[in-house]
């Protein structure tokens, strides 16, 4: 099929998909979303790692965490409910049995980092400073179980604005926050980051969801509540990638339901410079490498020679 | 680890309700050691986006074989599966049984698919034990003929008394392990529901032998990237930690893992 | 299959579904939800209206409206886009023509209502009171398309206030705001319904989304963004519904993504007091009615004599 | 308007790609008129939530008949319906084609499904006319030897000039409607894309006839709830107002079309 909007073809191996996340460079504009692909080795034998254009970790904070009790998933109509509760090694846990295996590959490794407090945050942020192998951090502000007071970081203004300040303060790292969804106005987060000296956002995280076993009338999660991703909620994030993109000027890594390139492309043309794959990757682990792929075909075929010229081209 | 699109070698209905599924594989066959278990995306998923975890229950000849019971919306779509379909499988997962220890007599109790689970560890054992395999009813027994073929002797209790003993499998294990004449040492290997696992656990460590039970989780990666499956066992220095079933498991030493945490 | 919450049976025609919404006895808890079932008679040939708890009208405003241009739907995975943009005959239209059809019916009438200024929403409640047949007025305060200045009703929290205050003053018909879901705190906009005096509160509303056709690179909807309903936004509104029902008294008419009997009493384990068919309408007319008779035999089957007897029971 | 679970009576594929659905129900047959429409709910929904619009081709003996392509996913679930198979349907739907007055020559102008959709109109015509069908290439048209086995006169034209003249549907239609011994008054009756329906407006407008145009809008309902499928017309009083093309459509009198406002 040929596009209306751009008659020569160029041929999918010319097709240039390096972007800029801020001060990154990126081989190509997809990443793995944070807790769809553990620390990188889980995957390993199923997936080239080099093929990524970056992995994000799950998230990471000062000391192992043990997160939630199970059940911590519950599959729905086209998504995923998931309340892990945000288990993890620790920083130094990471940096000691993963870091040294992710080092082996040229991908970026973006750390997702959070803490139970604004000085958490800072410190892990500073624990990560000039550990080789690091390119960069996301800060993980919208997890519904951290909260500062009755504050949650991802949807009170004053909270996020705090936990970013600190984080700028404690790294030179480049800092990318991720957005929670349940905002009225994702446009002020997006300036509040650009404010706060941010290099890249990032969104959506989950959506916060619940479901029922009516039989029983107890809660699906252990933890009551949960986190919606996949398909169901991409209508959703495109809306809010779109919205963001109209208000600040960093670059975005769309994420939210991605199964293939198609709904990659979505996310580009209304203004996210990359994308993450998140859930889609436990279906089918190499959906990242095949969004490349298909990336790739698309854009010879509307006869785009780089993926940038796609960026933010929704046509009204 | 591999991910393949392996053939549909072809599907029968077994007795139960169960369906047994072979799928083309020489690499998978190759593979698989006994515990393991396959991870199965949906023949047409639509709405559904996770796969589906399956023990492996023959492994010869370039073919993997699973024995399914349709109990949801997943399972039900793959008994339209017909001989030349592809499905998605990636395996072998996890952490299966050791092989039985020489000069020990291994035991095996087994409920619902746990029958399947087991088959290739008596395949594989060094020679013959004794297993015990219970159910609601006769209709639950499955892979008798199986495992005596292999020359195992194989003891039944059904809820119902259809078949074997009536009662809980522990009823006719707890009568062999009290008879004074039984092998010794033994060893057990398990798979079945948490309640039965916990029975085999007690009489191991009432006997003093060692126990491995193979644990059923929901899963949602099934190769330790989601945690979703985790289980709460002891590590070595004796501190409660977080294990995942798909990769430390499914199979752990029934004295490691913490038993009251399991709902 | 028999639960274990209750052991005694009870015969699913001696099951009683009757539930108050205030000031509103209803006959049972199943109800339209505004847009999705037109005016009454476009359904009438093909469902009993009489079987339905209440019918709750497309939304009026003052005037008759254009609403949006076209493409106004499109269906995404497990979900519906949608952007009428509230067309619709205005309040004289609506009385001149459909409420007679609706007065042939006992079936309460609830009307959905909106304005593009408070004095609008206030002149639309004065208008209606006192009109026969009409059994109460559901403010739709959530459509992105009407906001005062850049505050939309249903996430500024302060305009929200004021809408309900100002309808509160010019009716005495039971009033039934209807939240969005795009919020940080849903519980605060349910007291605030309380406080202002409403006599119910519905959710959750469409969940703002978008599509992209990445061939034409043009939105899916004419609209550019629409509203997301259908299974896709249960989980978000069964949790936004448990959450809502934990900040207050008031009854709650739940609705997202209601398919069968068995999503119904999701939300009403988790707190609705009543629960509202959408989408499912148009997939298939009669979900409504088949809910009724499903949530029939639910509690039956699990030995409650009362609907009222599952209202709020989530298990811990 | 009823809704039905119908009975599959068989299905066929048919030139073009096209698939013949017919449906057992007599109470259907017995209510559908020419251009109207069913309104079917997919066999196998998953993650799809709405139903699909199908003019109704046939209607007789107590089936009624659909002719579809299968162009996206809810088309493609379709192929695979066999007979015995049960399909929701609500029908029949919307306000169809007027008959054609007597006394006047019907013109009937059509591409893609339209062909199907207007059948109908031409059997229960009280004199057969002229019918012009257009396409991409001979693989477009369809449903020829029905129309003239009602004795229709067809006349063809293809934009690869695989089958009758090469070019738009126009260019045979300009040609005859020019021809000074063409039967007068004539009435057009058309299905097809939009830029076509608009052609035949100005022809018909140009030769002072009236014409039926009917529209095909992507549906939600149906039945005139979700105010999805609307379409400017204008009012007897002139002025610009939504038609609901699932309810006072598909079919709309070629004059009473605000064509400026389709995209
Ligand atoms: C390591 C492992 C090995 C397994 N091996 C086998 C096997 O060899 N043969 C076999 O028949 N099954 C096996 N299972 C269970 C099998 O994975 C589930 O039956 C299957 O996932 C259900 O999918 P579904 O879509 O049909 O059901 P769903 O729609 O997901 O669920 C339907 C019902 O089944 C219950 N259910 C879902 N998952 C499980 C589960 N894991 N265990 C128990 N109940 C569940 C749900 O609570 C629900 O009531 C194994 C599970 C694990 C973790
Ligand atoms: C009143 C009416 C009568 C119709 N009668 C017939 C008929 O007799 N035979 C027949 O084959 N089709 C008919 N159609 C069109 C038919 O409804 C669509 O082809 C069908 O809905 C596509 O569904 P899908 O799930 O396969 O495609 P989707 O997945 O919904 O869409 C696939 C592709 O088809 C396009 N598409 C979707 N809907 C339409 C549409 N309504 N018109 C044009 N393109 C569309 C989309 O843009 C997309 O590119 C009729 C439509 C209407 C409104
Ligand atoms: C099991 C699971 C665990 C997750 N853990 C994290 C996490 O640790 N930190 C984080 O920022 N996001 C986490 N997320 C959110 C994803 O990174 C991503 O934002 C979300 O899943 C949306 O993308 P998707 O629809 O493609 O999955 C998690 C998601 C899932 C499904
Ligand atoms: C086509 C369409 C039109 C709607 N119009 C209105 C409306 O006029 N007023 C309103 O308050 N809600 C409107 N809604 C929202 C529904 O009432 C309901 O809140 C939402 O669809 C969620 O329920 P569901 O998932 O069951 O559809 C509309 C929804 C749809 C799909
Ligand atoms: S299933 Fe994902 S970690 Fe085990
Ligand atoms: S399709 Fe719903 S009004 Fe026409």
């Amino acid at each position: 099929m040929k596009s209306k909007t751009s008659p020569s073809r160029v041929e999918p191996a010319n097709v240039d998909l390096s972007v800029r996340l801020g001060p990154l460079t990126l081989r190509n504009p997809v990443l793995t979303a944070s807790g769809t692909f553990g620390y990188g080795p889980e995957y390993a034998e199923l997936v080239d790692l080099e093929q990524l254009g970056a992995i994000v970790v799950k998230g990471i904070c000062l000391k192992p965490t043990r997160g939630n009790p199970t059940p911590r998933t519950y599959e729905v109509a086209s998504g995923l409910l998931n309340a892990i509760g945000l288990q993890n090694p620790g920083v130094d846990g990471f940096i000691r049995d993963y870091l040294p295996f992710l080092r082996k590959f040229s991908t970026p490794v973006i750390v997702n980092i959070w803490g139970h407090t604004i000085e958490e945050y800072a410190e892990v942020a500073r624990r990560f400073s000039g550990v080789e192998g690091i390119a960069a951090l996301e800060i993980n502000v919208s997890c519904p179980n951290i909260k500062e007071g009755s504050k949650l970081f991802g949807t009170d203004l004053d909270a996020f604005r705090r936990v970013l300040d600190a984080c700028r303060a404690a790294t030179r790292l480049p800092l990318i926050p991720k957005l929670a969804p349940n905002v009225a106005d994702i446009g002020a987060f997006a300036r509040a980051a650009e404010d706060a000296g941010a290099d890249a956002i990032s969104l959506i995280n989950s959506v916060p969801g619940m479901a029922v076993d009516i039989e029983t009338r107890r809660p699906r999660l252990a933890n009551i509540t949960g986190g919606l991703t996949g398909p169901a909620i991409r209508p959703i994030a495109v809306k809010l990638v779109w919205e963001a993109a109209r208000a600040t000027r960093l670059p975005i890594i769309g994420m939210g339901g991605i199964m293939e390139a198609a709904h990659a492309a979505e996310f580009l043309i209304v203004g996210a410079t990359a994308v993450a794959v998140g859930t889609a990757s436990f279906a089918e682990p190499r959906t990242a490498a095949r969004v490349v792929e298909g990336l790739r075909d698309y854009l010879a075929r509307h006869g785009l020679a780089s993926v940038r010229a796609l960026i933010g081209t929704l046509q009204r | 680890m591999i991910i393949e699109d392996a053939a549909v070698a072809g599907q029968e209905r077994r007795a139960g309700g169960y369906y047994l599924l072979s799928l083309r594989s020489p690499k998978l066959a190759a593979l698989a050691r006994p515990g393991q278990f396959l991870h199965v995306r949906l023949p047409a998923p639509a709405d559904t986006l996770l796969r589906r975890p399956f023990s492996i229950f023959q492994a010869a000849e370039g073919e993997v074989r699973i024995l399914y019971k349709p109990v949801g919306r997943g399972t039900h779509s793959m008994t339209a599966l017909q001989a030349g379909d592809v499905l998605s499988v990636i395996g072998p997962l996890g952490n299966g049984f050791p092989p039985p220890a020489p000069g020990v007599h291994p035991v095996l109790v087994a409920g619902g698919y746990g029958m399947a689970a087991l088959y290739l560890l008596a395949a594989s054992a060094p020679r013959p034990g004794t297993a015990f395999f219970g159910g609601a009813g006769a209709a639950d027994i499955l892979c008798v003929p199986e495992f005596e073929a292999l020359g195992w002797k194989v003891i039944i209790a059904t809820e119902d008394g259809s078949l074997g003993a009536r009662g809980r499998v522990t009823t006719p294990l707890d009568a062999w392990l009290s008879a004074s004449a039984r092998p010794r040492p033994i060893e057990f290997f398990a798979c079945g529901p948490n309640g039965m696992l916990k029975a085999v656990a007690e009489r191991a460590a009432a006997a003093g032998a060692r126990a491995w039970v193979s644990m059923d989780r929901s899963m949602g990666c099934g190769v330790g990237a989601c945690l979703t499956c985790v289980q709460r066992v002891r590590a070595p220095n004796g501190e409660a930690v977080w294990a995942r079933v798909c990769k430390e498991g499914p199979v752990f030493e029934a004295g490691s893992v913490v038993w009251e945490e399991i709902e």
